[in-house]
């Protein structure tokens, strides 16, 4: 156990995954065929022996709260720790723009200053990383700093973490100043709006957030703080993707089909916990052809399939040619269909269709339970 | 209890002819199918037949299974009022420390455990059998014929017969004979030793025969005769699904093998009736570009860089480029090295086949490989 | 288990607890000292044999989830069964009127259409009663109704059950007519907006609501339906309170002191299951004076009590007289304070203001976390 | 394990003078404060000091204890890698059937149950101890002294020492001597019986121990002196606070009316270390118009239409008009009808005292009530 507060946040509304967000927020999205992605987090909290998380969400709570059920899978124990959903509705929001971050810690403050945690940390539903939270506590102890922001050097900002903040560092690595990753650059370093500070400073710059805009979010008050307070940046270097459109969504998913790239995720004694299906072994046929794929159980495949990530209880008949496409869980995909660069979202029942194609940066979508 | 039938499954057996993969575990919690124990299957069917109060009576290397079937959430058994409890032997205030002398000495040294519940009727299943089956439906033909005790029966072929307990029914159900292994048998019904008895009877009986000398305090040697031979209502409930008892390496090769035939019964897809087991945190399967999978089973977590043909892969098996798995069953957390070929062979769990090693033929003996080979 | 799959619908506009109410659903509230309202339905249901149960929620889903989570406490058992919270939320809903039953059923169709249960059984939230779902669907299939509706014959309803529906029954039973109830009769047939119904005429039903009108709630289809289908009316006899209002709350806290009236909504052999909260027993100190109350765990009370209900935690301190007043859990009254006809809202602290006084008809009401 | 430290409970005891309160039942599941069962004391300490993996070893009459302890969600030691294991004797594969010979054998005979966690370290508890303690701050202790053994001591009043383990320390809390109920005892440091081991020290000298023909396999008397003659670094870790071995009747109530004493130290309800035990569902308690109740802890489910002074009431307890309960413990379901008059008693379980009964007197014996009286 460490004594800190597991904070997972919601995106804001650069985040926008095309067509899966229509049903669920971005937390809740299937990935890599097992889990979801606030499998990643949640499993690097309780990992890192934190066992009290506090997860909010901004809407279609209900694909969240039976994913997370009481945390027992994720090996949180029910009495002493728990995971709490915290849901950022009140009363006076008419509008999407005022339900944000800051909104959401705001209606729930209560539930935050009951904890009796030191330290708060912060961590977003959309980031896909292993993380060891202690050591970023440690961290940030040791360098007495108000905040720590976790951040990644990359040389591939110009394709990747488009909207997320990117910092300035001095030699010491405070963070002198932020901007937005426009894609302009290559060389950056990413914030993965992942935060450690006291319980009593979050509460304060909430506080601070709110009298300044009720628009105001929580990256907004974090650029202001930079100059009043000491904040630091803790270099991270393992796997990490932000999903933060379709197309990051698709890419993470092709990238980690590389069992080499999936190992620097997939690390040993970290495991990443998910709510179990009870589905059967995978079956493949006499006439599969599976090659550099991701399966998940319950799948029967019967056709061929050449970089695809698929989801638990996928059908694929034969005949099939299914090439560099992600099948969400539970899709039927009917006899002799082509696909190329898709996403196909959960529960859909492909039959009369025999070709769906898109291009490696414009994957196609097909939406939830559709038929076709 | 809202069915009011209490379960009892008969955990307690060695296996000794599954030599090596029962050294530590008991034969019940032999692994099977890729992804289940073989007690998986009387705790699921439980489960789904909605009986939520199982006591399971262990004996031998009890450990392991104790603490495996005590974690009922994985059956969904854990409600409130619903759970399995490992029923190991114990010692009692009135006459000390004992084991189990027969499987109806089992429930016997338990029927304080079953009085806490005060169920009508208590079902008798074994521990070590993999099967699908509606307990709940045989409950119904049950109270329907009014029966004291119910017994479920299989047909076998005639020249197996002599292997089982034989049942002569009327044509009513009714079981007129039952001979224990008879050797010229009457007909080819054959006890799946699985009962339900009603438990005030049962209790009596068991009570009665906990002070007979010559007993073997067995239920298909001692109660069910004296259930026969004092006039009770036994019936017999015919099931027609996959059954199968693995008792030795060829029976748990074959039982794993059924599973891969187009014409297999035993669905263990179906939303239904969901077999539920151990819940391992693993990454998805790994199928790389030089992979060639094919009529296989495989289960999460294994890296598949090799061939893998008409085999059945258990969780995070290792098959690395250039190794061949045929005909095989392979076990959690096993390595088949580059160059390795493996032929009709189960490979226990976390053994390690080294490079460019041959196990199995193809036509041979089935190959038990429990320990490492270079 | 029956062949029914259990909805707790939740209330129309007419259900206001004023004050209560602004914190969490109806459902939600602490009821009795150890309960909250939804204990009531939700033991009803398990207790029946019913094991797939889908909670419906207008708003503030928190404490929802957390009462309910996966429902082991309730006897359900996690994987044959479970508790599905549905939330009402839809994209174009920009005012409350249109968040209704009928749209929060619209909106979470698909997983009432997968459920495999013959029958649907509709009982809400804010009923406290005690009845056996498994008659209830028995006397539906013998009477051949299209629709069954539970009602209570009540010679109060000048008193009780305002705002509820009405029922004219003819002497087969068959509902003829419906009205509201103003409180302008004695004697009526209230319905307890309990149903049973196929749960494909329940679909039917949901989708000719919102056909007709985007206001239609499920009694006004009800209402609607009494002619073209065979409606007919089961008797409840047992103990029902309709929490409805303040005044029903408070009164109904009363009413259940009386362990003679208690017996009536708390039968052998059909426990009402609540969540756990690990509290240590009541106790009573050397100058506590207690006589006529309903006391939960976990309270320590030194003062003088008549005619409460205390929920959990609760402390009352010497030289406190309290009479006629509910008090929610872990609420602290500090010495010498004297409270009279009140509702004390959860988690208060009473330590400057010495007197609470209501009247019978208009109990005083505190407000949650409220330190006055 | 996140500390990686696993817990083994020892709860095999008879507790004989408890007489019939532990007939059925095990003494470690005997009631206690209303509410509570003995062992939930060392488990909701484990729940509360992050010792997540915990074996119960169980032997005598233990087949409510085994399922009283697997039902982990209670205490909440029910992640997916915590867990509450009952562990009865066994069968094993190598040595055949036999019952703890001591309270090291218990252990020996589970060293296979632990390897399987391959802990750092071994907490070793007694089941039937009353009091508060975080073992996570004694792990500290034993960390920060490198201790390869700490054990956990209470300051006794001289004239008990003699009942005790006591040991004698120097400055840095090292123990110098170890003497197992002395006669002249040389301080008052006693023995709680409460050890943290360093596994792969422990594990040897159990493994030696087992060989040994002249040895009680108890640690008190073998495992503990043989660490001390070998020169290992033990360590005493002071403990400072309510604590109770419940052994007789009379300890036994003193023990629960201890808890109405305003300067007890054993403080059930803080909310930062919550003692769990099993969910009862029951009503609220009813308290009527005639009642009188003082001084008292009174539990989920009574109704209460007489008078209580100075008692303890466990759950659904009915205390009828006119009924008078003063100085007593009255356990689950008990009845005291009209006009009876309990006084410095234990009513057990469900027990009836009858109308115009008189049990117990002001100042005599504390009296176990373990049937109804008419």
């Amino acid at each position: 156990m460490i004594d800190a507060l597991g904070i997972v946040s919601f995106g804001n509304d650069a985040i926008r995954v095309e067509g899966l967000m229509d049903y669920r927020p971005i937390s809740a999205i299937s990935f890599l065929g097992r889990y979801r992605m606030i499998d990643f987090v949640i499993s690097n909290m309780t990992n890192s022996g934190i066992e009290n998380i506090k997860v909010f969400v901004k809407k279609q709570p209900r694909s969240l709260i039976e994913q997370l059920g009481t945390g027992r899978h994720y090996n949180i124990n029910s009495k002493r720790g728990g995971l709490q959903i915290l849901y950022g509705e009140t009363d006076d929001m008419t509008s999407g723009i005022y339900n944000h971050d800051v909104s959401a810690y705001k209606a729930n403050k209560e539930f935050i200053e009951d904890a009796k945690q030191e330290y708060v940390i912060i961590a977003p539903g959309y980031m896909v990383y292993s993380i060891n939270f202690e050591e970023v506590l440690k961290a940030h102890k040791e360098s007495h700093a108000d905040v720590t922001v976790v951040y990644k050097s990359i040389d591939t900002a110009n394709e990747n973490f488009f909207g997320c903040t990117t910092l300035e560092l001095d030699d010491a690595k405070r963070i002198t100043g932020t901007a937005v990753n426009m894609g302009r650059y290559k060389n950056r370093n990413v914030s993965l709006d992942t935060y450690v500070m006291t319980r009593k400073l979050f509460l304060d710059l909430v506080d601070e957030a709110s009298r300044i805009s009720s628009l105001y979010m929580f990256r907004d008050i974090l650029r202001d703080c930079v100059e009043p307070l000491n904040v630091v940046g803790y270099a991270y270097k393992g796997y990490c993707a932000c999903i933060n459109s379709l197309p990051a969504y698709y890419n993470a998913s092709m990238e980690l089909i590389d069992h080499k790239v999936a190992k620097d995720l997939f690390k040993p004694g970290w495991p990443i916990y998910t709510r179990t299906n009870d589905s059967v072994p995978a079956y493949y046929g006499e006439d599969a052809k599976v090659t550099n794929c991701l399966i998940a159980n319950g799948c029967r495949i019967e056709g061929e399939l050449e970089n695809c990530v698929l989801g638990r209880g996928v059908t694929v008949k034969k005949g099939c040619k299914i090439k560099n496409a992600v099948i969400l869980p539970e899709t039927y995909i009917g006899e002799d269909t082509t696909i190329e660069y898709a996403v196909v979202d959960k529960k859909v029942v492909v039959k009369s269709v025999k070709e769906i194609k898109g291009t490696e940066t414009a994957p196609a979508y097909i939406k939830r339970r559709d038929r076709i | 209890m809202r069915n009011n039938m209490l379960g009892m499954i008969l955990a307690g057996g060695r296996g000794t002819r599954l030599y090596e993969l029962t050294k530590k575990v008991a034969k019940p919690a032999v692994y099977y199918g890729g992804k289940y124990r073989i007690i998986d299957f009387p705790l699921s069917n439980c489960a789904n037949s909605d009986v939520n109060v199982v006591g399971v009576l262990t004996q031998y290397e009890s450990v392991f299974l104790n603490s495996y079937v005590a974690q009922d959430t994985r059956w969904g058994l854990d409600a409130k009022d619903s759970g399995i409890f490992a029923l190991p032997p114990r010692e009692k205030s009135e006459s000390g420390f004992g084991e189990y002398r027969g499987t109806a000495d089992a429930i016997t040294q338990n029927i304080d455990f079953i009085d806490q519940y005060d169920p009508e009727y208590v079902l008798i299943l074994s521990g070590d059998h993999i099967y699908k089956m509606d307990y709940a439906a045989m409950l119904a033909h049950h109270q329907q014929k009014g029966a004291d005790l119910t017994i479920a029966v299989l047909n076998v072929p005639l020249k197996e017969a002599s292997r089982f307990g034989i049942m002569t029914t009327d044509d009513n159900d009714r079981i007129v004979e039952f001979e224990e292994k008879p050797k010229n048998p009457k007909s080819t019904l054959a006890s799946m030793g699985i009962y339900i008895f009603n438990w005030k009877l049962l209790r009596k009986a068991l009570v009665e025969d906990d002070k007979k000398e010559n007993s073997n305090h067995d239920f298909g040697k001692d109660i069910i005769p004296e259930f026969m031979s004092t006039g009770k209502n036994v019936f017999a409930w015919t099931f027609d699904g996959y059954w199968k008892d693995v008792g030795t390496i060829d029976s748990l090769w074959e039982a794993n093998m059924d599973l891969l035939d187009p014409k297999n019964r035993l669905d263990l897809s179906d939303p239904s009736w969901k077999i539920y087991t151990e819940d391992i945190a693993t990454t998805p399967q790994f199928i790389s570009a030089k992979a060639d999978v094919k009529h296989s089973f495989v289960n999460q977590g294994c890296v598949i860089d090799g061939k893998v043909e008409n085999s059945v892969m258990f969780h995070d098996v290792t098959v690395e480029e250039g190794a061949t798995v045929i005909d095989s069953v392979v076990m959690p957390n096993a390595v088949i090295k580059s160059g390795a070929v493996v032929r009709r062979a189960i490979v226990a769990e976390g053994v390690v086949v080294g490079n460019d090693v041959t196990v199995g033929t193809e036509d041979g003996e089935i190959k038990l490989v429990w320990k490492n080979v270079k």
